[in-house]
């Protein structure tokens, strides 16, 4: 084991860096141009294999690149494409689908985003009232998906929905790949706290062709899970670049912030609470790094623990340290104006994506 | 000692409950209770319904106007609007510049300006804090000079509530450079119509903008409008932070968000059951609700101790606090209530009026930007880290 | 409500405060001497009404007695004889056990200890297997107890017994008063980490006369649950006495240890430190004196609630205050010269006693 | 980065876990796993199994005898010695005096003691902490004077583990008065049966007496028993400091005390089920495991960059405070197992040779005990605050 980038990791780390300090103004919701950009820098060939003209990297690359959009609070929908997006469809997707739409991802002209949650369903990946009921050649889905991140930029959902059993049941679950235009599909988008988008999407009698299945009918579960994990994995490495950038800039303003005629930094509860926050990002990195290293565990247990711990750590510190950060800036964390704030944000909004910590100390349990 | 309620006291939480129950108006009741945002008129609708009760000002005494209740009464009071849905009754009149009247002011500042406040014709806000003087009040630098009849005032102002609404501020101004730090500060009333009057407003985290930036440029102040005696303003200062002390415990936010978590709990699902039956989200609801059992009986001792006209210190910094962390985990619980809902984000949604649609449909929006809101509480009025020194101070004595 | 002492109260704490000081030696185990002492001072009748001979005082009366002997470390069975004891017998003893026992207990002359947990069992009250079988004009009971607080200097020991039902039943169980020394009955003593007494009490055929029987049969789990709440009341007054005296010791060694060429109480973390701890002692006396208020309460579940969350509140900052004295006092925290390894030993025994904080705070929750 | 276990290390792990599981000795052991007293001969013998074995000094060179792992090999061996049930090897010699001498010692020192600290000849104890100065080492007084070929020693040390073992004990002494407090400071060799060496045992929170107080009048020590230059022994002192500091990070207790807790909440009943069921108990136990999970690859990043030759600083810090706080919340959790069987203790029942009967019947009488126990961690080695003004330094510069 080496936890020291290689040349190339480097090289990759200061090309992101370089890119995103080119940028001038923190983009809301989508931007074409930025997407671009992601494409002629090869990014989005990450998680793509070389086949279809992506990059083949290991979780490693997707670690690196996560960090440092966390460090610039990078809002694209970089995770729902071209980590969760391309995996999944690289690892069940049929030779057709994958010739089809891999190379499109890599290009930037194709955009996926996953609608599994649903209304009431909470975190729960298997809490699916959906339906897909098959009609000659082809499948009838109906029902209504939550918080689909990313969903009103995406040119085709990835729907989970139910072709048996009962609900909650992790049977009888099926992946749909569905056009975001198709009639019956009603996207409503709708701004984040962190200035990202996501969308509530109602499916009424929407027809897919049975060409749209991806994987197998009724074993969505699965790989869905493993998909989620992979997303889980590089959130978790963009909570660790928004807290390392949060800590940088915290340890700025206890060193030039005067107040009682000193640097507010001499004040000894307050180095304590900093070397608390810089403990709990330490904590959150090395549980990153395991994200990362476990993500392809060929044993499911091991990954879930794995990925369930990070996540569970990540947002306990993510809370802690944007907590605190704003807590040190005094009144002007409060404010708008200021970074900090944003980065709070941005970690809170992880927190509350696929499972905060409550749920995955939970999931956790129920392996241990 | 005796630990019993007394049949009065009972009385009086029936009393307090029966009328805002019905007299509090719905629409108010509606914005408060659902966490939108409240408008100006709404503040002074309410109070003016209190104030024709005769409980416009818990506690000021019965001959200004106010109730003579005792401090155990005015929590009650307080603790049974929130949790009504009443809004908070503004304090910058009320808890602020009516007692420094009252105890400092002239008989013309009095008769001037104290009924104004039961009834909010005047809505007064607070120039305290100044860019780089958080913490540290003395080191402020907004200057008032003496020409002929008036007081020239340059400066600025900030993180002042409200500013944007309010027609009078109280400033702590500089009337003296020499001297130590808290020797030449004087405590004067400027009418914010004057000339020379800016306010900028502050966006904050929650895209709220109840906080303001003042600039105060060449406003002339008549002599009329200091309040006490020049150079003595520290004073006023001081006697302020020593008031009403037991106020900054936020039982009755504290209630209301309990209340609030856990009708929520029960309402939100999860895996086909109520959230609260989940024992990981229970037992941090049974948590926090010990925890604010705990600070209500701290408040009543101090109360009691106010009462016995006795003053109190750490206990103060104690219910501050308690008092902010307990609001910061209750948010932080109503927010993860909301599960993935917590995400999505419609900051015009808090206006009551929006007519669109959120992303769940119902009440689960402003969840998220309340949690962001709140981290000022441990901030605000005094940082929880300086409360601590005085805590320790009170232990070890000054010099340890 | 007036939470100042009246004169008699404040007579009332200075005489233990002044009997407890003239005591040179912590005694460990039982002592007839402090017992007799204790019957002298009219302290045994605390809570025995007046036609007994008691005092028939409030929870007040016993929550200052019961703070100052946290203060002092005092370890006599009071609360096993004198609260929890004299409070069940006055509740639910018959005219002739009342006139027989309660009178003995005031002039020191019967002590009883509470024999209901069972090994096994942790804190459940209602998890009994010993069983009462009725034959002929007795009662025969078999079965084991476990941790019966001062077991070994009782003379009587309160048993609770199953008379119907099934394990874990509420319903089904009855109190008898068992002769300590009748045969059948193994009563095996030990020490205790803080220094007290407790017995695992072995009733092999145990032959208890009708008589016996203390209230109703098969309903004794209602004055059972009572009884202790008022044992948790007393405890948790006394642990904030034992919490009251580790934050002056605390704050003395703050102020006369000096470190790096100054008194450590100049640093600022460990100023902090101490004042987290008095939040933390400040909180749990406001729950010692809500048990206090609310013992009487007449509805169980706001007693119930009330007792619970002072519990569980006292156990927490037990556990801190004790943990950061001795962190504070450093390495001579952590030898027995100290008093404050001692004050630690006994809050760790509190939480542990009649249900720790994790006990308590799933109690509460099944009355949310 | 390459964050793959390689097959070199998985094959090592399994190598040590098949010795200590076949040469273990059964009765040490059960007394390690059931948290009672360890005895000399019992360290003596694990070490000298370990050593016929060739991993008697796992820290050190193999031309010393040593094994010339690396440390992520150091941690992998620590923790399958730990989780098994080895006691932990005296690090007085090996990890502080045996290094110093590889360091800073003449060639007869190192002929002389080296080989007998892989055999435990001799049990060396560490004579650094003084009354009066615990975590400020440099004020210390115990003072050497020459008086022709020897110093003659006076002064008192504490907190000395196993000095009443111990035949040998290195000190830190003052050789000069004068000068900055650090410069006069110097390491000497002590033999523990020289006339004026007096032991005297320190009774701790759980009855356990492994440190104590070790009284130095007028003690001769040879000149030769100098290490390095006279008035450099700060430099030593430091080069201790920043040896090794991947051990404090105490993976092998963590590990060990975890695999005894889920074991135990296994066993234990609640209602009929195991506790481990137990909500919320199980979830302490997650959110532990998980603490266990973070520190352990932290652990692995600082191994790393000590293999890489880089001296890590405020890794070492964080090691510490998480490692010791993360014993603790173990301990405690373990002592909540036992439920009402944490009360009653019998100290004696700590010898494996006790014959009775603990109140419980089986192993939960030392469990409270531990958890006493374990409050030392976060004050010896340098107290948790220490570590977190290093941290604070490293993040904020000296001069903040």
């Amino acid at each position: 084991m080496n936890f020291s980038y290689s040349e190339e990791q480097q090289m990759l780390a200061e090309t992101v860096m370089r890119w995103l300090a080119a940028e001038t103004v923190v983009q809301r919701g989508f931007s074409p141009e930025r997407w671009g950009e992601l494409a002629e820098l090869g990014l989005l060939g990450l998680n793509v294999d070389e086949d279809h003209g992506g990059l083949g990297a290991t979780p490693v690359e997707t670690l690196i690149v996560m960090q440092e959009f966390g460090r610039a609070l990078f809002g694209q929908p970089f995770v729902s494409t071209a980590v969760v997006g391309a995996a999944l469809l690289g690892n069940i997707g049929s030779a057709a689908q994958r010739d089809d739409m891999l190379p499109r991802i890599v290009n930037g002209s194709l955009r996926v985003a996953l609608a599994t949650l649903e209304p009431g369903a909470r975190f729960d990946l298997a809490d699916i009232s959906t339906t897909a009921v098959r009609q000659g050649q082809s499948y009838v889905l109906n029902g209504r998906k939550a918080v689909v991140l990313h969903g009103d930029s995406a040119h085709v959902l990835i729907v989970c929905a139910r072709t048996s059993g009962g609900q909650r049941d992790q049977d009888g679950l099926t992946l749909f790949l569905v056009d975001a235009t198709a009639a019956g599909v009603t996207v409503r988008g709708s701004p984040t706290l962190d200035g990202q988008r996501a969308a509530e999407i109602s499916l009424a009698d929407v027809q897919v062709p049975l060409d749209s299945v991806l994987g197998e009918i009724g074993s969505g579960y699965v790989p869905l899970e493993w998909a989620v994990d992979r997303g889980i994995a590089a959130l978790c490495a963009e909570a660790v670049g928004a807290m390392e950038k949060l800590m940088e800039l915290t340890a700025e303003h206890l060193r030039t912030r005067k107040q009682f005629g000193q640097p507010i930094g001499r004040f000894q509860a307050l180095q304590h609470r900093l070397a608390d926050m810089q403990i709990a990002v330490e904590q959150a990195r090395s549980m990153a790094l395991q994200a990362a290293a476990l993500i392809e565990h060929p044993q499911r247990n091991e990954r879930r623990k794995a990925l369930s711990a990070a996540k569970a750590m990540i947002g306990r510190s993510g809370h802690f340290v944007g907590q605190q950060a704003v807590q040190l800036h005094g009144g002007m964390g409060m404010t708008a104006e200021l970074a900090v704030g944003n980065y709070f944000k941005r970690l809170t909004c992880i927190d509350m994506t696929w499972g905060n910590t409550d749920h995955h100390v939970e999931l956790y349990g129920d392996l241990l | 000692m005796d630990l019993r309620e007394s049949p009065e006291t009972q009385t009086f939480r029936a009393e307090v409950a029966g009328f805002v129950a019905a007299r509090l108006p719905p629409d108010i009741r509606a914005k408060v209770l659902g966490f939108l945002r409240i408008e100006r008129q709404d503040y002074v609708r309410w109070q003016r319904i209190l104030n024709e009760r005769g409980w416009g000002a818990p506690s000021w005494p019965r001959e200004q106007g106010g109730t003579g209740w005792n401090a155990r009464q005015r929590s009650l009071f307080e603790e049974e609007c929130f949790v009504a849905g009443a809004p908070r009754q503004m304090p910058f009149g009320l808890s602020m510049v009516g007692p420094v009247l009252q105890a400092f002011g002239s008989e013309h500042q009095q008769k001037r300006f104290l009924p104004r406040i039961l009834t909010m014709e005047d809505w007064w806000c607070q120039g305290y804090s100044e860019p780089g003087a958080g913490s540290d009040l003395a080191s402020l630098t907004t200057r008032a000079e003496r020409q002929d009849d008036v007081y020239i005032v340059n400066g600025q102002k900030t993180w002042t509530s409200f500013a944007h609404w309010a027609n009078w501020i109280f400033c702590l101004v500089r009337t003296r450079a020499s001297g130590k730090p808290q020797e030449g500060i004087s405590f004067l009333l400027i009418d914010m119509t004057s000339p020379g009057v800016r306010v900028k407003p502050i966006r904050t985290l929650d895209e709220g903008a109840d906080v303001n930036e003042v600039f105060l440029d060449d406003v002339a102040v008549p002599m009329a409008n200091l309040v006490g005696e020049e150079n003595r303003g520290w004073t006023i200062a001081k006697f302020l932070l020593g008031h009403e002390r037991t106020t900054i415990a936020g039982i009755g936010t504290c209630k209301r968000l309990l209340v609030r978590l856990k009708e929520l709990a029960r309402s939100e699902p999860k895996r086909g059951r109520p959230l609260i039956e989940d024992p990981r989200f229970r037992d941090r609801i049974v948590k926090v609700e010990i925890d604010v059992r705990a600070h209500e009986w701290s408040l009543m001792r101090a109360s009691s101790l106010e009462q016995a006209g006795k003053s109190i210190g750490a206990e103060a910094s104690i219910l501050k606090i308690r008092g902010s962390e307990i609001q910061q985990e209750l948010s932080q619980l109503l927010m993860e209530c909301a599960g993935p809902y917590a995400i999505p984000h419609l900051p015009e949604a808090l206006n009551a009026e929006f007519a669109g649609e959120t992303a769940d449909g119902h009440g689960l929006n402003a969840l998220a930007a309340q949690y962001l809101d709140l981290r000022k509480v441990s901030i605000y009025g005094g940082t929880n880290e300086v409360q601590k020194n005085l805590i320790a101070r009170a232990l070890l004595g000054s010099q340890p």
